[in-house]
């Protein structure tokens, strides 16, 4: 069916023509949307790629840590050796030191060997350095929880050197050895052997994920566990601070304050703190939280607290964005049935604001959970291998890293066992980050909708 | 006051419920609202009409105080209800809108349940002791918003995805529910069809016994039946107040007659 | 509120693997909780250290260096006059390079030639034209000069320009050329001004400044296998399946080298405690004597061990530790 | 009597507040259902305002009360106890303060003898500085002293000690006082007319206030915890070679060249290519996420995409030391072994490099927050755009976008500001070589990086090049204050306001 | 289709231009539209009247596929406009749209100035050669609005700070500036006053010598006084399609019969 032609219409004017043939412009304006659309897909795609590289070079060298090489062992606990009185008192066994039970692995292994057969030509004293140097501890630590057992004989789980670990690992070769004083080929024959026996093998590793920090001449014995809680209350601290802080500023300023230029100040000024570099938080937080207000340091307390005043621009300024959002009608409405400007506030433009806000809060606590640059004023980095708190309290105030402190410190760290670990920290803080995420990420969703 | 004078002189039995003097409104440099002076009686439907932009809701909005949330609104002279002047410092401005319910010339429902919408005023203001009465609230005002047919079913879906003239009737609904003294509609049944709007016309009808009500309409014939009271808002100017018979059959002012007459707009 | 009970150190990043491992081996045999070793760099730890007294402020600061005359003055106005200064024995600096690339046996002026700034060529101040190391020393191979050196923050910088740069530049003769053209009113000056103008390094990325620690300058060599890194002793000795050392002056580096002061570049490491806390933090005269003791701190100990090259004169400093002696400048 | 308030510790005082508040509300709340005959509905706001006003004011002016007090009453302690010491128990070279926190120390070691018996009360208050078990006490009970033990110090800490006792007991009886007169006249105000609504929610809108306020502080904190710093470094250093020179060399030895403009130079540089990477991609992915793409691929792409944001940074540092650079190297260099045949880049460390990376760290900064942004979008807008024939993305591009301008401004000012105050990355990525030129492939640094390795490294705290670090942060305090003032400036030029 | 033989048998000299057979609607369960069937012919008005939430919206959105942005809508049937069916596959619903123009319900500006409102349209088809052809488009197109006047001294000024009239009216000429062949028009006056209402009306009845012109409208009045033909649509059914003189002097199905009375809503 064709129309008369019009000719008041204007020149590019489609006019009667077909629809299932598409017009030149069309066409082109169609194509400009193909383009379109496919920058979409090409920048979400872009971004998915460059997250799975990182989280496969980060799971490829990370999930060694998780593994870890025990020998086991049969120990005599000689009563002789540990509790020379002889009266099973705890105090008494403490004075062992560890070097005091270094013989007593020793003896060990060299039983073990002997009874396995190996041949080596290697000193017992030797044969006892493919042990972690934690082992003694281990043993001790393990002895003293357990005084009745002196005077036995126990099978035991020591860690083994982490030269040997990465022999197991694949990460040590002969090869690689050749300069290495830390461990000969021998060893590694003695090594070889021992797995042949089934003595030494490779089995998951608890203690990463539930450990405390150990020093550098001990990769293998370090884990995470008491960094992660070191974690958990700063984000405690921080989620409990600055979300409620963060929304209640943006509500002040976006719906009650008057607009000037004193509001325009404090606006600017929140812009502002968003953009200094986080170790200035440090600063601040070492002379306000330390040196003011005598908050003990290397505490998660003043960790969080640090955290708090560098998240809350993050936070404040996306829950304004969202604020902003929600149209005014909402509000007139909430207004016009007698509710007061806070109620229509709190009741309706805060719900829909929310998953802004939860946005912030997630981009907020993910730079909070890796930041390490400002606990390093505050004395979170370094070695601090505290026992886990026992409380809410002590998880305060104790002496605590933290997962992004503890993972700067092992990369600076010479032994490559560290190395592992780092990476290994890494795949348990994003597993942490994660969980943290899904939980908001669940929530936003029930909040969003198009009105 | 011209206008007033008029006004005053067609006084009926029913005390004043809302008394505007010399009330001035400007957006920024705009003057939109001029020299009004009107005398709104209770138990009582007013109409305003006039051409579109010429100010209706804008005065509307100054009765209870929404133009507060219009930054750039500036309100000037005294409206007094019950002789209390609502733009005094004292005044709380929330507690007026309770009193002074308000249903915009857009549909506005909350983001919520249908039951929420309506439930919400209620809820802030204490009117139900518990569940049950709240729920009676709610159905009472549903059935007066005459919606609840339609939506009985569906309480507890979402408010927004009512069609245009649903929204309407559910935001009438929700203004009612929290059973104001004076109930300001702006174009109530613009998206209505002839039967809600027949319904919210009787709605309107019997608010009157107890409260006063002002409303905006753009259909004559609408003001003619449902207000006592009409004036008539011409760039901002209140060119004519007064009986609604008066307004229609008989107008004073020639911009009246002829807007009536369909000759300015 | 009882005091604090675990002692409290901060300071120098090359000293915490040493503090760390005493920390841990004291936590362990002791009953004392295992000290906290804060990292953050010699300069942020004195400063802590010197903040005051009290159980809010630092037992021991560790440092890579000597603390400076005005730090002193600094604690001192803060009430922290009474310091005892420990030196636990020396830090070995090596120059290492890819396992699988070329062996190097430097001397110092090999180093200033090739990084200095200026160089002084036929009797001409230039600026440094040489791109490959068979510029410098025919000996060497034809390889493009990549050296990556401490960050001017680091205390091991001030080693490498005092011993090697420094050195070099006086074993060249360049310093007296330097000295010759220098401007400055007296010898001094112009002194000063030669050896800013020996240590000034050229800037066209020849040389590379590394800010972080020795895990970077590692990762710098695996993405560009010509480089050559300055590292620690102890952690070359942890990576000698990536890194082969260079001699220097014709001296392997060594713990026993260095302790024997024939491998040139070394630097002392120490630490400073509060005499005020002994006696009132729990534990700390016993960490601080068993940080020095001989088994830990000696030539067999732990230390010596991951590294340290432990100081000759250890019997000195335990005596220092186990009578208190505070500094000279204390009151 | 003393006892007694002995007994009060701070955390007493508090659960006895709270005691009261919590009693407050319910007294409150009934009396003015009293008022009202029991019918809610006669009341001018909801019962639980009533108790909630009558708990803030029980609680509120005691607590500001407690919390003023708590801040002066150590300062005026601390003055008049300073009155009582003699001139001449002040050391050589010891300031007052010294003294000053030696007393404080001594008046705590008093305190704690007394809680562990091993003094009685009136021992602590009359012992003399020569009593012999004094010394071993103070041993016993770890306090360290700075200075020598002298007798105006103990004096002065025994005086400290019965005007801080006094002070205690006055602050409990004020602060109890004031609570009770808050609970009692917010219980004769609580009938039926009160407006109780309208008093909670002014003490609520204080609470926004303080929170805003907290912004506020923390400016002036870091402003301050840098300014004495910064002051010191400029007698030590000449500003015009700091904000004027054009070479950033520290050395040890003093006399460094400290120039903030090679630096400023690097960060701008940097920040400028990070941003040329994450704002496209964040926001053409937003774009997808909240126009494009159905819900699901939009649940699950966004949260992955702001996994990108918690990755440590150290973890793209390494990234881009290995991974980025190395590529890039081969792209851009080796001459006629590269893919381009040419040899623009010789090391993998470069601007190009970091601000590659730190790009991709902030795509989801730009995209989530946008995203979000564009969905507030209303429909209508929409609908109106598709009504008129316009594409997807011509309403996008044309309504959409402006509509949602504001927010997305503030998205990628966010990304600017994460990409200014970045570390890692820029230290493994971007090389330590403070320079000036536009080549991108050429190794650059940082204001931020140079911050931290200032601060952490191991030169005298005292010198310049230590404290260079603090006029560093400040100066970029100032001009990150600058371009965020433009960038207010702008979006209010562009701000449109929908519906 | 009983309702459709009746449309059949009034078929007028002008040719048809949308033919919809079996036309069904869904949200997610909700049967919104039922086997509609109509013929909506070309240089006429249409309109489509019916109580609140019957359906008129949802089925004038199917007409230029806008019901395509409503991700929970479905559509069943098919529409063919001049012949071809909108829904195939081939039919770029862009190009539909240009051809098929709307006004909302609610009155929708974009936060742009008034001139770029209406400029949208001409600029994304590329109706102008420059500057000055586009100035006169938009003039054109605001003067059919009949909102000139009241705007050409603040072209620049936004076009959400208008009055709801205003508002109203701009998006009327913002859909007249592309030109479609087709204009849906969804209660276009319902925020108008009268006098705005008239200058539509007559833009309408200037609009139907070219175009087909469907318009939702709650007033009966202005059905009967605008439209050829009038569709009744109630609870999702087509009831009666005819000439428009026809439905409302002798409807032939006692629904339509009883709304044109006030009967049923
Ligand atoms: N987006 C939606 N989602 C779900 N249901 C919808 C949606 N839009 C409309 N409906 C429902 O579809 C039915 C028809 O709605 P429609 O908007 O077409 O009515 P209408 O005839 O235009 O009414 P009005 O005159 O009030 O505008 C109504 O029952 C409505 O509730
Ligand atoms: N928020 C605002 N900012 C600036 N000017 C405004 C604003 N709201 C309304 N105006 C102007 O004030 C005048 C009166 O507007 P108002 O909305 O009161 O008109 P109205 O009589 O309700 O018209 P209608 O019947 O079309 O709704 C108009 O010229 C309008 O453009
Ligand atoms: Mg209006
Ligand atoms: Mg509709």
């Amino acid at each position: 069916m064709s129309e008369i032609p019009n000719p008041a219409a204007p020149i590019a004017d489609p006019r009667g023509a077909s629809l299932l043939v598409q017009d030149a412009r069309t066409a082109k304006r169609n194509r400009a949307e193909g383009r379109f659309k496919l920058y979409g897909i090409l920048a979400i795609c872009i971004g998915l790629l460059m997250l799975l590289v990182l989280l496969g070079t980060i799971l490829s060298r990370g999930t060694g840590a998780f593994q870890q090489s025990f020998l086991t062992l049969p120990v005599e606990l000689s009563a002789a050796k540990l509790d020379k009185k002889g009266n099973r008192d705890i105090e008494d066994i403490k004075k062992v030191s560890t070097f005091g039970y270094a013989p007593l692995m020793s003896a060990a292994l060299a039983a073990k060997v002997e009874k396995a057969g190996i041949e080596t030509g290697l000193k017992p004293k030797q044969m006892a350095d493919i042990l972690s140097k934690d082992a003694a501890a281990q043993l001790r630590d393990f002895v003293l929880q357990n005084t009745d057992l002196v005077g036995q004989t126990i099978e035991f789980e020591f860690l083994t050197n982490s030269r040997v670990d990465g022999y197991l690992k694949g990460r040590v070769t002969r090869d690689s050895i050749a300069n290495d004083k830390n461990i000969s080929a021998e060893q590694l024959d003695l090594v070889d052997a021992l797995i042949a026996d089934g003595a030494l093998n490779k089995r998951f590793n608890l203690d990463f994920i539930t450990g405390a920090d150990a020093s550098d001449a001990r990769p293998e014995a370090a884990g995470m566990g008491v960094a992660m809680l070191g974690s958990l209350f700063m984000m405690l601290v921080v989620l409990a601070l600055a979300l409620p802080i963060g929304v209640a500023a943006s509500i002040y300023l976006e719906e009650f304050a008057p607009k000037n230029w004193i509001t325009d100040i404090i606006e600017v000024n929140i812009s502002n703190l968003a953009a200094v570099p986080s170790i200035v938080f440090g600063i601040l937080g070492l002379a306000v939280f330390i040196n003011y207000m005598h908050l003990p340091s290397s505490a998660p307390l003043v960790g969080g607290l640090v955290l708090t005043l560098m998240t809350l621009p993050t936070i404040i300024i996306s829950t304004r964005a969202a604020l902003k959002a929600v149209p005014p009608s909402i509000r007139d409405a909430a207004l016009g049935v007698g509710a007061s400007k806070m109620q229509s506030v709190f009741h309706h433009v805060l719900p829909l604001a929310a998953p802004g806000i939860l946005t912030g809060t997630i981009i907020g606590l993910a730079q909070a959970l890796g930041e390490t640059a400002p606990l390093l004023l505050i004395g979170m980095v370094g070695f601090i291998a505290s026992n886990p708190p026992d409380g809410i309290a002590e998880g305060l105030m104790a002496p605590n890293s933290a997962m992004p402190a503890q993972i700067y410190e092992w990369a600076k760290r010479a032994d490559p066992a560290f190395y592992e670990r780092a990476w290994g920290g890494i795949i348990i803080l994003l597993v942490f980050l994660i969980t943290m995420n899904a939980i908001a990420v669940l929530l936003r969703r029930r909040f969003e909708r198009r009105w | 006051m011209k206008d007033l004078k008029i006004s005053e002189n067609d006084v009926t039995q029913q005390p004043v419920k809302i008394a505007a003097r010399d009330v001035q409104v400007y957006y920024d440099q705009t003057h939109a609202i001029r020299d009004v002076s009107v005398d709104i009686q209770d138990r009582n439907v007013t109409a305003f009409i006039g051409p579109s932009g010429c100010g209706k809701s804008t005065f509307l909005r100054c009765l209870n105080r929404m133009n507060d949330t219009i930054p750039s609104s500036r309100v000037e002279g005294t409206i007094r209800i019950d002789g209390e002047d609502i733009y005094d410092r004292k005044v709380d401005p929330v507690q007026l809108r309770a009193k002074v319910g308000m249903v915009f010339q857009k549909p506005n429902p909350f983001p919520k349940s249908i039951y929420d919408n309506v439930a919400y005023g209620p809820r802030i203001h204490g009117l139900a002791r518990n569940k049950a009465e709240l729920d009676e609230i709610v159905e009472r005002a549903l059935r007066r918003g005459a919606i609840w047919e339609e939506v009985k079913d569906r309480l507890q879906a979402p408010g927004t995805g009512l069609s245009g003239g649903q929204q309407q009737r559910l935001c009438i609904a929700r203004a009612v529910a929290t059973e104001p003294e004076v109930l300001l509609m702006d174009e109530p049944c613009s998206a209505l069809d002839p039967i809600a709007t027949a319904q919210v016309e009787e709605l309107i009808d019997e608010l009157r016994r107890n409260y006063s009500v002002v409303i905006v309409t753009h259909s004559m014939q609408q003001a003619a039946r449902v207000s006592q009271k009409t004036a008539f808002f011409h760039l901002g100017n209140l060119v004519e107040y007064g009986d609604t018979d008066d307004i229609f059959t008989n107008p004073k002012d020639p911009r009246t007659e002829s807007y009536i007459t369909g000759r300015i707009g | 509120a009882a005091a604090r009970d675990q002692v409290q150190v901060a300071g120098s990043s090359t000293v915490l693997p040493y503090a760390s491992i005493v920390a841990e081996a004291f936590g362990e045999n002791f009953d004392f909780p295992t000290p906290v070793v804060e990292s953050g760099g010699s300069s942020a730890g004195l400063k802590r250290f010197c903040e005051g007294l009290g159980e809010n402020t630092i037992d021991v600061a560790n440092a890579s260096r000597r603390i400076k005359e005005n730090e002193i003055a600094a604690c001192a106005a803060n009430g922290v006059s009474d310091i005892i200064e420990v030196r636990i024995g020396y830090d070995g600096i090596v120059f290492a390079s890819d396992i699988n690339g070329e062996s190097f046996a430097f001397a110092p002026s090999d180093w200033y030639t090739a990084l200095s700034d200026k160089i002084v060529k036929d009797g001409e101040v230039i600026a440094n034209p040489h791109q490959n190391w068979s510029d410098v020393n025919p000996d060497f191979p034809d390889q493009p000069i990549q050296a990556y050196i401490p960050g001017t923050k680091h205390g091991t910088r001030e080693v490498f320009e005092e011993n090697v740069i420094l050195a070099g530049c006086e074993a060249t003769g360049d310093f007296e050329k330097f000295m010759e053209t220098a401007e400055g009113a007296d010898e001094k000056a112009r002194k000063k001004a030669a050896e800013k103008a020996c240590i000034t390094l050229r800037g066209d990325g020849k040389s590379v400044d590394i800010d972080g620690d020795y895990t970077e300058t590692l990762a710098r060599i695996e993405s560009n296998k010509d480089g050559i890194g300055v590292f620690g002793l102890a952690f070359y000795e942890n990576n000698t399946d990536k890194l082969q050392v260079a001699t220097m002056g014709g001296v392997e580096p060594t713990t026993e080298t260095i302790a024997a002061g024939d491998y040139p570049v070394s630097r002392p490491l120490f630490f400073y405690v509060k005499k005020a806390h002994i006696g009132v933090i729990p534990g700390l005269k016993e960490f601080v004597e068993f940080f020095v003791a001989d088994e830990v701190a000696g030539p067999d100990g732990p230390l010596a061990e991951y590294g340290l090259v432990s100081d000759p004169e250890l019997a000195e400093t335990q005596s220092v530790v186990a009578d208190e002696k505070v500094m000279d400048g204390g009151s | 009597m003393s006892d007694f308030f002995n007994s009060i510790t701070g955390g007493g005082l508090a659960i006895l507040l709270l005691a009261l508040a919590g009693a407050g509300y319910f007294l409150a709340r009934s009396r003015a259902l009293a008022t009202a005959g029991g019918d809610a509905r006669r009341l001018h706001s909801l019962p639980r305002y009533y108790g909630t006003n009558a708990a803030m004011t029980t609680l509120l002016p005691a607590l500001l009360v407690l919390a003023l007090w708590s801040l002066l009453q150590p300062m005026l302690i601390q003055s008049s106890v300073l009155d009582t010491i003699p001139p001449s128990a002040v050391g050589e070279g010891a300031s007052v303060n010294l003294v000053m926190s030696d007393v404080r120390r001594m008046a705590s070691g008093l305190d704690l003898a007394v809680a562990e018996d091993m003094l009685s009360r009136q021992q602590a208050e009359g012992i003399s500085a020569d009593a012999p078990e004094l010394q071993r006490i103070f041993a016993d009970l770890g306090v360290a002293l700075g200075g020598e033990f002298s007798p105006p110090v103990l004096a002065g800490a025994q005086l400290y000690r019965s005007l801080d006792a006094t002070g205690h007991v006055w602050r409990i009886l004020v602060v109890l006082a004031l609570a009770l007169a808050g609970l009692v006249l917010s219980l004769r105000v609580s009938t039926a007319d009160f407006r109780a609504r309208n008093m909670v929610e002014r003490g609520i809108k204080a609470l926004l206030i303080l929170a805003a306020l907290l912004a506020i502080l923390t400016t002036i904190g870091i402003v301050l915890s840098m300014l004495f710093e910064t002051l010191n470094f400029f007698r030590l250093h000449p500003w015009q070679d700091f904000f004027l020179g054009n070479n950033w060399a520290p050395n040890f030895r003093g006399d460094s060249d400290l120039s903030i403009m090679p630096l400023l130079w690097g960060t701008l540089y940097i920040s400028l290519i990070a941003l040329l990477v994450a704002v496209p991609i964040g926001l053409f992915a937003a774009i997808y996420l909240s126009e494009y793409a159905d819900n699901r691929i939009r649940s699950i792409a966004k949260p992955l995409l702001e996994i990108l944001a918690g990755i440590p940074t150290i973890v793209y540092g390494l990234f881009a030391l290995l991974t980025v650079g190395p590529f890039l190297v081969k792209v851009f260099g080796r001459g006629d072994q590269g893919l381009l045949g040419v040899d623009w880049m010789s090391g993998a460390t470069s601007v190009l490099t970091a601000g590659l990376v730190m790009g991709i760290m902030l795509i989801p900064f730009v995209s989530s927050l946008s995203d979000d942004i564009i969905n507030a979008v209303p429909q209508s807008l929409r609908d109106g755009s598709y009504g008129l024939g316009a594409t997807h993305s011509e309403t996008i591009r044309q309504v959409v976008l402006p509509a949602a301008l504001p927010g997305i401004v503030g998205a990628v000012l966010l990304a600017a500001s994460r990409a200014i105050g970045e570390t890692m990355i820029v230290v493994l990525g971007a090389g330590a070589i403070a320079r000036i030129s536009a080549n991108p492939f050429e190794a650059m640094t940082t204001i931020t990086t140079r911050i931290v390795s200032q601060l952490t490294g191991d030169t005298d705290f005292a010198s310049p090049e230590t404290l260079v670090a603090f006029a560093l942060g400040l100066t970029l305090f100032v001009l990150t204050l600058g371009l965020n003032v433009l960038a207010l400036i702008i979006v209010r030029k562009y701000r449109e306001q929908y519906e």
